[in-house]
């Protein structure tokens, strides 16, 4: 193969630490999730890395599955931002934060 | 050549899943929905049983049928025939919904019976994922709960990141021993553990059991669940996805022999956990977050008898999980009949429970001492045998720490069981609506609970007999 | 082989069966027959006179036999320790045997007069059952184990005994006085005995009395006499444990009469004299013992000299008499004490059942108010206590004489002068107490009330009073005899140097004290006032009992109550609970911010999730 | 040591009474208070006449483990269920079967939820006999807990002045204890390599090495330690006595503190000899402390419950001294302290309990005369008292004896300030008959009655027991030594 397999694995890790961080970070819950979608991604890539690196294609099949999988968790991720905004009027999961304070106990 | 009888049990539940998708479409009628549900899981739980005696490698070898997988199976059947009983009346959600509630609860079962017996990394990934997301809906079920958006976007937002962080590292591992499979990584994997990216993929691999047995760092979400979601979904949670979850941790762990880093951090985790979860549980005043921390707590402990990493570690987290199932829904039956309206309850809400219905008061009592594995409980023959399986790893001081933990939980269940026992019931309180039936229940889980924490030796031998396969 | 002795050999049968007797009545008074007082108290006299039989016969049939016999079983055996239960006949035990059976018989008839109608009549005498049981044991046991036991239980009775009136609170404190001030004592005692026993390797009496004693490191020896002496010096309530005694005239009258004069306080000095042979190996011990008696003896006469109460004086005169048994052993001469002993018991009883009868007749303690209600109708009383009185100060031909004489015969013997002076400063001292207070009752000032209903003394109290009368004038004449059947030969009745002089010197001093007393208190034109009370700080500092029990008190409420159980209390509350009850506070706390920590805006969760998973990797990379 | 097997099995039927005892109160409903007293009665009674009789059964010519029964019982993890009964344990069982006896008896005028009270007590009693006569580690640790949970609940509803924290309290600390016990079994089980939690087969020499017991050994110390109440963990013991409801404070300090000593014996020092003999200085200390500290911590107490649990911690403290002698007889007499002291506090208890229920004061202050208003309950208490003070012919007196001449042998100086205790303990004691007992008669209580003869039954029961071996030590002493002397002479 023409890349080796070490430098797949740091674009991955690097693609999957931007998901995190995009996570981490926004404020928005469309971009957070955007931001598991980079990290599901990164994996994809380096399982695909990983099957060309033992010529064996299970790693690419899994990868397929990665990606149907997340569709479905975006369309659920989606449905479940469209009723927060119903209830909220925002997308900012920190405004629920204020409207409703959380852990009455403590 | 796939064994088909094998695989009736899931077959089974597909079925039953349907069965309830039809009924979704009709009118709805909550005594219907309520009866076929019963006796629907009645039988699953029939078939798991008979078909705990089968062997058989199906699909290519990616699902394998042996006596662990369908030990597990039987205790899911039974959680999910169990937590369908309580939803005599499910006030926690809207009427009409019922068939759905039904529906999504099989197929999270069947997710979760999927899982156990899954032994490609494939299947582990695609089942659990399933499991995850009939639950994510399920929570969202809950009827008049303000927050119950922000729960559901918390429990969805962690779970995803875990699965993240799970397919990763699967996909390290795949990148590291070139299969999937299981058995053949358990050849390969002790050799290249050694290496960084093997030991951190397996680590991260665990991470999506993590999340569903709520391991620190991913347990932020039990509490708010547990609070947020129908009491009897709250029952499920704490037990049937529990179950499995050790089943899977179980499973993987059997793969990488004790090297030294990996026990360590497992280690670090499970004492993390297991003081987070006791500390934070004391101030509790909501039932079912105390409960939840409890749980996160039990996480704690069977991290213990899994990361001993012996056969007899394994038998003991198997016994374990048997062990929450059994205790914890003794604690969420008592929560699902106090609270007759599908709120919440405080724990002042127990007040005067051993007037309003003494036997369920003497179960809520067997089972809070079980859970903190008091003598002649289950629980505590669970607790005995993890302990005994990290000593003979030597971990003293984990043990240690372990009973110190017992002890600080001792104080928060004594203080529930202060609330059922001590203080007089409010006059204006109506009877509680106990049937025979749950009586019946009650002195089952009753006698189980002492019986087998007395003689416990049948259950240990079915332990160490699924644990033998692993290896 | 002792249950068959007990069959055969008649002594020991006899000696098993007088001791036993009183605790089977005691037994049958507590439980049986406590609504009946007639029966229990034919009971309990039935048992004591039973006991005082096989103690008469014991000491006919051994009369001629001095050497000691002895019987012993095991009581208690654990490993190395062994307790045995055992009798030992000897002159000394025999004699006191004798002497305390025969009062508590007397005692207790004569209570069948004193204590009539009391609502604890059955109580009083199944106590008084328990003490003769107890004291006839001490007086025979065989080991000093066994000795102890008895010790305390005596002590017991006495406790109960003076308490016996509970309702009063002083009596009630000072039985525990008593009590806990003889418990001081045998701390010490109970020590002694256990280096006695790691030195000697036996607490046998004849043994330790023996050899085994002989090859003590004489240090230890020495120690071990000291502390054992303690056990002496609480019971004999000698310096500077004297004060519990004078309290303990709160009981009864005839209880003060046995235990408080005649026997239990004499115990100590029973003691004293039964392991004579072991503290005379120690010199030093012995001159202790001696500075002890003298100071007890001098303090209390001196205490004596200006109390108004009337049992408080016979009291204070017990104590000094102790002291003078005290010394007349530290001073070596084994006999002098058991004698004075002897003839104390007598007449010191005598004194205190005469008090007795004039105070339950008159209803008072206090000797002037005695005067002026006319103390001196009751004939046979004022005879009999005169008559006391003379043998306590030392007149011939009475029996106190006798045995005094032969206390300062041994004391003039020693070659340090002071403590012959002392005697004989005693001897002085005790005439002009014992009739300054006989004058006083004798020759009211004041003058005489009119006598009220009559209570006539009944035969059972009369009885009493003449025999111990007659014991007192006869006994004396049994010095030689006594002193054969002791230790062997007349000659020890005076050990020491024969000096001519010396009797008309002690007669002459208690006469001058007489002739003191008459002057101050007998003539016609006397005021009735001591040379002491013209000084008041010298009264004062008698009256206070030289503040001895002021010590006391402040000692107890400062450094015990106010001091150590302070501090051990306060530790508790404040150390030990509150450290840890605070732990638990700062867990509680803990947890509530901890959950607060957990309930944060959902990034925050997700950072540490991620950082913990990139920690682990770092940690699995490094 | 011989281990003889019964051919009735006795010890399981003891158990098995107190079962079926358990059963009966929680079958008859709860309106029938009556028959419930009736059952719990019978049934004790039951197991107190079997204990007497395995007192005299018992073959003090062979000695050793008697009456012995041995089922396999968790086969994988070599537990078994393993019954017997020697010197140490006899005592032991008999005391259970007195305090139970009397205690039930006591409680012959609770009115309040009494099927609940009675199923805890039984329970907790089936603990203490289980606990008394297992010789299986993984059953010593159930019984043990399985005595000490239901104390909760029996404080916490029936009890009196802070109940609440009192039982809270001592739960925690006990489990505490329990915490440290554990881990020391598995512990030994584990390094033993015999993968069997038999005592007797783990006993044999050798077994462990001297570091490994004086590690265990430290750690069962402080664990059993707790509930034999040595000082400095000893604070829940009065707070529990106070808290606690008359028949539950006798049988805690009765029963359940001679637990904590029996297992140190059984436990530690049957497995750790070496450790013993290494920690018995620090033990000797402790128990010094305590003794000394007990009594004058309990002068200044105003409560009358107070006292006692003071008392108790000084008392236990004599145990504990006797135990750190290492030599035959401390054992004895610390077992023969153990035995006294249960029924001298079960009495203590008793009486006080009596003085409450009616004048439903403890303050020592409040109280006085009594002596006259109920003559028999405060005679109850003066025996007691005096039984407490050492007063000799009293049962008390010659295990303190023995325990003080073998320290004073090993140890002159705590021998010493422990026999110097004695007096402060007879000032401290007295002072408290005196304000309580007597006095003038208190017009307050003037028409209280006295203790009725049904409630006298168990008190006199408890007082002809103190008496009884008060007058024949040797009954005891000769039983105990057929197991101390074997054990001692064992040692390497």
């Amino acid at each position: 193969m023409i890349v080796p397999y070490s430098h797949i694995l740091a674009l991955a890790g690097i693609v999957f630490l931007l998901g995190m961080i995009c996570t981490v970070t926004r404020r928005n819950l469309i971009l957070m999730l955007l931001g598991l979608e980079i990290m599901l991604n990164a994996a994809a890539i380096a399982l695909v890395g990983a099957s060309l690196r033992w010529m064996a294609m299970d790693g690419q099949a899994m990868a397929l599955f990665i990606v149907v999988v997340a569709a479905g968790e975006v369309s659920l991720g989606l449905a479940l931002i469209v009723c927060v905004h119903r209830s909220t009027g925002s997308v900012d999961p920190a405004l629920e934060n204020r409207s409703a304070p959380e852990n009455p106990s403590a | 050549m796939t064994n088909w009888p094998a695989f009736t049990p899931e077959i089974y539940y597909v079925a039953v899943a349907a069965v309830f998708l039809v009924l979704s479409m009709v009118r709805a009628d909550h005594r219907r929905d309520y009866q076929t549900a019963v006796v629907l899981s009645a039988l699953g739980v029939g078939i798991t049983l008979a078909s705990t005696g089968i062997t058989a490698d199906l699909f290519f070898g990616s699902y394998r049928v042996d006596i662990f997988s369908q030990v597990f199976k039987v205790l899911l059947a039974c959680g999910f025939f169990l937590v369908v009983v309580l939803c005599s009346e499910l006030s926690g959600v809207e009427r009409r919904l019922h068939p759905e509630f039904y529906l999504l609860l099989t197929t999270s079962t069947l997710a979760l019976m999927l899982l156990v017996s899954s032994v490609h990394l494939l299947t582990v990934y695609v089942s659990l994922e399933l499991s995850s997301y009939s639950l994510y809906v399920l929570v969202y079920l809950r009827k008049n709960q303000p927050q119950r958006e922000r729960t559901v976007v918390h429990y969805f937002l962690i779970g995803a990141s875990a699965s993240a962080v799970m397919v990763f590292g699967i996909a390290l591992l795949y990148g590291s021993t070139r299969t999937m499979y299981l058995a053949e990584m358990a050849r390969i994997l002790p050799a290249v553990i050694s290496q960084p990216a093997a030991a951190v993929g397996f680590v991260m691999t665990l991470a999506g059991f993590f999340f569903k047995l709520a391991v620190f760092p991913f347990h932020f979400w039990a509490p708010g669940v547990y609070e947020g979601s129908a009491n009897q979904l709250t029952a499920y949670i704490a037990t049937a996805s529990k179950v499995a979850a050790i089943a899977l941790l179980v499973r993987l762990t059997a793969l990488g022999d004790a090297s030294a880093p990996l026990a360590h951090a497992l280690v670090m985790l499970s004492i993390v956990t297991m003081t987070v979860g006791n500390v934070s549980a004391i101030v509790q005043k909501d039932l079912k977050r105390l409960l939840a921390y409890s749980s996160v707590a039990h996480a704690g402990y069977v991290l213990i008898g899994v990361l001993s990493m012996n056969p007899a570690g394994y038998a003991a987290a198997i016994f374990y999980s048997a062990t929450l199932l059994t205790l914890k829904f003794t604690c969420f039956m008592v929560v699902v009949r106090v609270a007759a309206d599908g709120a919440n309850i405080t724990v002042e809400q127990l007040a005067g429970l051993h007037r309003r219905s003494p036997v369920l008061a003497l179960a809520l009592m067997l089972a809070l001492f079980g859970l903190c594995g008091i003598p002649p409980t289950i629980g505590f023959v669970g607790k005995l045998l993890v302990f005994t399986a990290a000593m003979e790893r030597g971990y003293f001081t984990l043990v240690l720490i372990a009973m110190i933990n017992v002890v600080i939980s001792l104080y928060y269940y004594l203080l529930v069981l202060k609330a059922a026992y001590l203080t007089e019931p409010a006059p204006d309180l109506p009877p509680l609506a106990v049937t025979v039936g749950d009586k019946v229940l009650a002195g089952a889980l009753i006698v189980v609970i002492t019986v087998f924490g007395f003689y416990p030796a049948p259950l240990i031998q079915i332990a160490r007999s699924a644990a033998a396969v692993l290896l | 082989m002792t249950t068959i002795a007990l069959m055969t050999d008649a002594n020991l049968a006899a000696a098993a069966v007088s001791c036993a007797v009183p605790l089977l009545a005691f037994g049958l008074v507590m439980v049986a027959t406590r609504r009946h007082p007639r029966l229990s108290a034919g009971i309990s006299i039935a048992a004591v006179s039973l006991s005082l039989l096989g103690a008469v016969f014991l000491l006919a049939s051994n009369w001629h036999a001095p050497a000691p016999q002895v019987w012993s079983a095991a009581w208690l055996v654990s490993d190395a320790v062994q307790i045995p239960l055992g009798v030992l006949l000897d002159p000394v035990s025999l004699l006191m045997m004798t002497v305390v059976a025969a009062i508590c018989l007397l005692v207790q008839i004569y209570s069948l007069g004193y204590m009539a109608g009391d609502p604890g009549f059955s109580r009083y005498y199944a106590f008084m059952s328990l003490f003769a049981w107890a004291m006839l044991s001490l007086t025979l046991s065989s080991s000093l184990f066994q000795l102890y036991v008895f010790w305390e239980l005596v002590g017991l009775a006495s406790y109960l005994l003076i308490g016996f009136w509970f309702e009063k609170f002083s009596a009630s404190q000072a039985g525990k006085k008593a009590f806990v001030m003889t418990r001081l004592g045998d701390v010490a005692f109970m020590l002694g005995l256990f280096v006695l026993l790691v030195g000697a390797g036996t607490l046998d009496v004849t043994a330790v009395n023996g050899k085994a004693a002989a090859q003590m490191d004489p240090a230890a020896l020495t120690l071990a006499a000291l502390l054992i002496f303690g056990g002496i010096v609480g019971k004999s309530a000698q310096f500077p444990l004297l004060t519990w005694l004078p309290d303990a005239m709160e009981g009864p009258t005839p209880v003060s009469a046995l235990l408080h004069s005649a026997t239990m306080v004499a115990a100590g000095v029973f003691l004293f004299a039964r392991l004579f042979p072991f503290f005379s190996q120690s010199p030093a011990a012995m001159s202790v013992f001696l500075a002890i008696g003298t100071v007890s003896m001098l303090l209390s006469s001196t205490m004596a000299m200006v109390s108004r109460d009337i049992k408080q004086v016979w009291a204070y005169s017990t104590v000094s008499q102790l002291g003078f048994m005290i010394m007349g052993l530290a001073a070596g001469s084994y006999f002098a004490g058991v004698f004075h002993l002897t003839t104390h018991a007598g007449f010191k009883a005598l004194l205190f059942l005469c008090s007795g009868v004039v105070i339950h007749a008159l209803g008072t303690n206090d000797m002037f108010e005695i005067a002026r209600k006319n103390g001196r109708r009751l004939k046979l009383a004022m005879v009999c206590m005169t008559l006391a009185a003379a043998a306590l100060s030392g007149i011939p031909p009475l029996s106190g004489f006798f045995s005094k004489e032969s206390i300062l015969v041994a004391l003039a013997g020693l070659d340090n002068p002071i403590w012959f002076a002392a005697g004989l400063l005693g001897v002085f001292l005790t005439a002009y107490y014992a009739f300054r207070l006989i004058f006083i009752i004798l020759f009211p000032r004041s003058e005489l009330a009119e006598p009220e209903a009559e209570h006539g003394i009944g035969t059972a109290m009369g009885s009493a009073l003449v025999i111990l009368a007659a014991a007192t004038l006869g006994l004396g004449f049994a010095e030689a005899p006594l002193a054969r059947f002791l230790s062997g030969d007349p000659a020890a009745a005076h050990a020491g140097p024969h000096l001519p002089w010396l009797p008309y010197a002690g007669i002459g001093l208690a006469a001058g004290g007489l002739l003191l007393a008459w002057f101050e208190f007998g003539r016609p034109a006397a005021d009735q006032k001591g040379f002491v009370e013209r000084v008041p700080a010298l009264e004062a500092l008698f009256a206070n009992r030289w503040y001895i029990d002021a010590f006391y008190a402040r000692m107890v409420s400062r450094l015990v109550d106010r001091g150590v159980a302070w501090l051990c209390a306060k530790t508790d509350q404040r150390v030990i609970d509150a450290g840890l009850d605070a732990a638990s506070r700062n867990l509680i706390r803990s947890s509530g911010v901890l959950s607060t920590l957990q309930s944060g805006m959902i990034q925050h969760r997700l950072l540490v999730l991620f950082a913990v998973v990139v920690m682990l990797g770092l940690y699995f990379i490094a | 040591m011989p281990t003889v097997y019964a051919d009735i099995p006795i010890l399981s039927g003891i158990l098995l009474v107190c079962l079926a005892g358990l059963f009966l109160i929680l079958a008859t409903p709860a309106e029938k208070a009556a028959r419930i007293k009736k059952i719990s009665a019978v049934s004790s009674g039951l197991t107190l006449a079997a204990a007497v009789y395995l007192f005299f059964a018992y073959d003090r010519g062979i000695g050793g483990m008697q009456f012995a029964e041995k089922i396999p019982w968790i086969p994988s993890l070599g537990i078994s269920y393993f019954n017997a009964v020697d010197g140490f344990s006899l005592p032991m069982l008999l005391l259970t079967g007195i305090v139970f006896f009397t205690g039930v008896l006591t409680m012959w005028e609770l009115t309040e939820r009494v099927k609940e009270f009675f199923a805890l007590v039984f329970l907790l009693v089936l603990g203490v006999y289980g606990l008394f006569m297992s010789l299986d580690l993984f059953f010593i640790f159930v019984w043990y807990d399985v005595s000490l949970f239901p104390m909760y609940l029996l404080i916490a509803v029936w009890g009196s002045t802070r109940k609440e924290y009192g039982a809270m309290k001592l739960t925690l600390y006990l489990l505490a204890g329990s915490a440290l016990i554990l881990p020391a079994l598995l512990y030994l089980v584990f390094v033993s390599g015999l993968n069997t939690f038999d005592l007797l087969q783990l006993m044999a020499p050798g077994t462990f090495t001297p570091a490994q017991q004086r590690f265990a050994f430290l750690l069962f110390y402080i664990g059993f330690g707790i509930l034999a109440g040595v000082w400095p963990l000893h604070t829940w013991s009065p707070v529990g006595h106070v808290a606690a409801p008359t028949a539950v404070s006798m049988i805690h300090a009765g029963v359940l503190m001679k637990i904590g000593a029996f297992g140190v014996l059984r436990v530690g020092i049957f497995l750790c000899p070496e450790g013993w003999r290494h920690w018995a200085e620090l033990m000797a200390l402790l128990a010094t402390v305590g003794i000394v500290y007990g009594v004058f911590a309990g002068l200044r107490q105003t409560d009358l419950k107070y006292v006692i649990g003071y008392s108790s911690v000084s008392h236990m403290g004599i145990v504990g001294l006797g135990l750190s002698t290492v030599t035959v007889d401390g054992l004895n007499g610390a077992v023969y302290q153990m035995f006294a002291h249960g029924i001298m506090t079960a009495l203590f208890f008793s009486a006080v309990g009596y003085i409450y229920d009616k004048t439903h004061t403890k303050a020592i202050a409040e109280l006085g005369g009594l002596s006259r208003t109920m003559p028999r309950a405060s005679a109850y208490f003066i025996v007691a008292a005096l039984t407490g003070v050492g007063v000799p012919c009293l049962a008390s007196f010659w295990g303190e004896l023995v325990v003080f001449i073998s320290s004073f042998k090993v140890y002159p100086l705590y021998g010493t300030l422990a026999v110097a205790a004695l007096a402060v303990g007879a000032l401290f004691i007295l002072r408290v008959v005196q304000k309580t007992c007597y006095g003038p008669e208190n017009e307050k209580w003037a028409n209280l009655p006295d203790v009725s003869p049904g409630l006298a039954v168990p008190r006199m029961i408890l007082v002809s027991v103190i008496v009884l071996f008060g007058l024949f030590p040797s009954l005891l002493f000769d039983l105990i030594r057929t197991a101390s002397m074997p054990l001692m002479a064992g040692l390497p």
